[in-house]
């Protein structure tokens, strides 16, 4: 029974992962898919902050003495996940611009009647 | 371990809120089940923040407690015709 | 002594949480569950945030600050979302006896008319 | 430790949930809850600085981002 407590950040990521490409795969809806590139962009982030925890240290924040750095977790990976976040929020924004103009110009946003690339 | 019946009892209320998010026949049966559980995990989070004795973790709450209301207040005025 | 007091309040205050969450839960109507939930939700944030504060009294400040929050905005999106599902068309429960918002807005529709 | 297993299993339900719903409003509202969930188990991982910037993303910012591009578009997947 204590396998699953050390693998179990590793399924939640997972399972989003799969969740969203499943729905980017399956569906065709163009803001269900956008939806599901989202799910991808959370869960990688839950997989990059879970490889730098280690059980029982605390968080890398100095603010009162009685904390080393030999009893906090990895810095790094929250440092780089803080910046991937905001990125995510910027690509999600453009992917959206992009669908409102897709749907002005088609009038529809199924992707199999979409037909301005197919030639 | 009085606070561990709190959580217990937290995680059964989220439990429920979470049932009559997925369940609810319309749309803003929904939006009330998420905007129950927001306001139960704001509760959480300080209680959480007196688990690890960090004075630190209370951000998160503020965070939350200041910014959760704008998500709900975009929803609703999609409803109401308005955006 | 200052640990016990903190921990009763916050128990009220978790307990408040539970039975909002239950009437979202068990009742019948968008609006019946909207003011289970927001009620019984609002004190009981409002009173576990507070035992906190008294649980680790060198938090107070900060406690208050998030419940004070809690207590501006939690009733604002609540109000947004009872108007939004009444303009949206969103039935009453049939056993509901009075609908105040209807006779209102028939009587503003008078007035313009009288204007 | 079973409070992180039973939010992990709350956060995949939503997650399966938002794939299945044909009302787009709806499926906003449970990526927003899954934001949610995602930013407790961040609080868990000991990293508060991830999880307050993830509140205030996935709180506020992502739902009206949708939201305005439902309204521009069409509600129902069909």
């Amino acid at each position: 029974m204590s396998g699953i407590y050390n693998w179990m950040y590793y399924i939640a990521s997972g399972g989003l992962i799969l969740i969203g490409l499943y729905i980017v795969l399956v569906k065709t809806n163009l803001i269900k898919i956008v939806i599901g590139l989202n799910f991808i962009d959370t869960g990688i982030n839950i997989l990059l902050i879970c490889i730098g925890y280690v059980r029982g240290r605390t968080a890398p924040i100095f603010s009162r003495p009685g904390i080393s750095p030999a009893n906090v977790v990895d810095p790094v990976p929250q440092a780089l996940v803080l910046t991937a976040i905001v990125i995510g929020v910027a690509v999600l924004a453009l992917a959206l611009s992009i669908v409102i103009k897709v749907y002005q110009h088609n009038k529809t946003l199924n992707v199999t009647k979409i037909k301005g690339l197919k030639w | 371990m009085t606070l561990m019946i709190f959580f217990g009892v937290i995680i059964i209320a989220v439990i429920l809120a979470l049932i009559r998010a997925v369940k609810g026949p319309t749309a803003p049966d929904r939006v009330v089940g998420v905007d129950i559980m927001v306001t139960i995990t704001v509760a959480l989070m300080v209680l959480l923040g007196i688990f690890f004795k960090r004075r630190i973790y209370l951000d998160v709450s503020l965070i939350y407690a200041v910014l959760s209301f704008v998500g709900v207040i975009a929803v609703a005025r999609y409803l109401d015709k308005g955006l | 002594m200052n640990q016990i007091i903190g921990y009763i309040v916050m128990g009220v205050g978790v307990a408040f949480l539970f039975l909002g969450a239950l009437g979202v839960f068990r009742f019948p109507d968008v609006y019946n569950r909207l003011q289970a939930g927001t009620k019984c939700t609002t004190l009981g944030a409002f009173l576990s945030i507070i035992g906190a504060g008294i649980v680790e009294p060198t938090w107070f400040l900060k406690c208050l600050i998030i419940a004070v929050f809690i207590l501006f905005t939690n009733p604002i999106s609540a109000h947004a979302l009872a108007r939004a599902s009444y303009k949206s068309g969103v039935k009453l429960w049939d056993k509901s006896v009075v609908d105040k918002c209807k006779d209102f807005e028939e009587c503003a529709k008078a007035q313009e008319d009288d204007k | 430790m079973i409070f992180q297993l039973i939010l992990i299993f709350i956060m995949i339900i939503l997650a399966v949930a938002a794939s299945l719903f044909k009302d787009l409003i709806n499926a906003v509202v449970a990526c927003a809850a899954v934001s949610l969930i995602t930013s407790i188990l961040f609080y868990f991982l000991q990293a508060p600085d991830v999880a307050m910037a993830e509140a205030a993303i996935g709180a506020g910012l992502t739902t009206a981002v949708f939201i305005i591009a439902i309204r521009k578009t069409e509600r129902y997947e069909k």
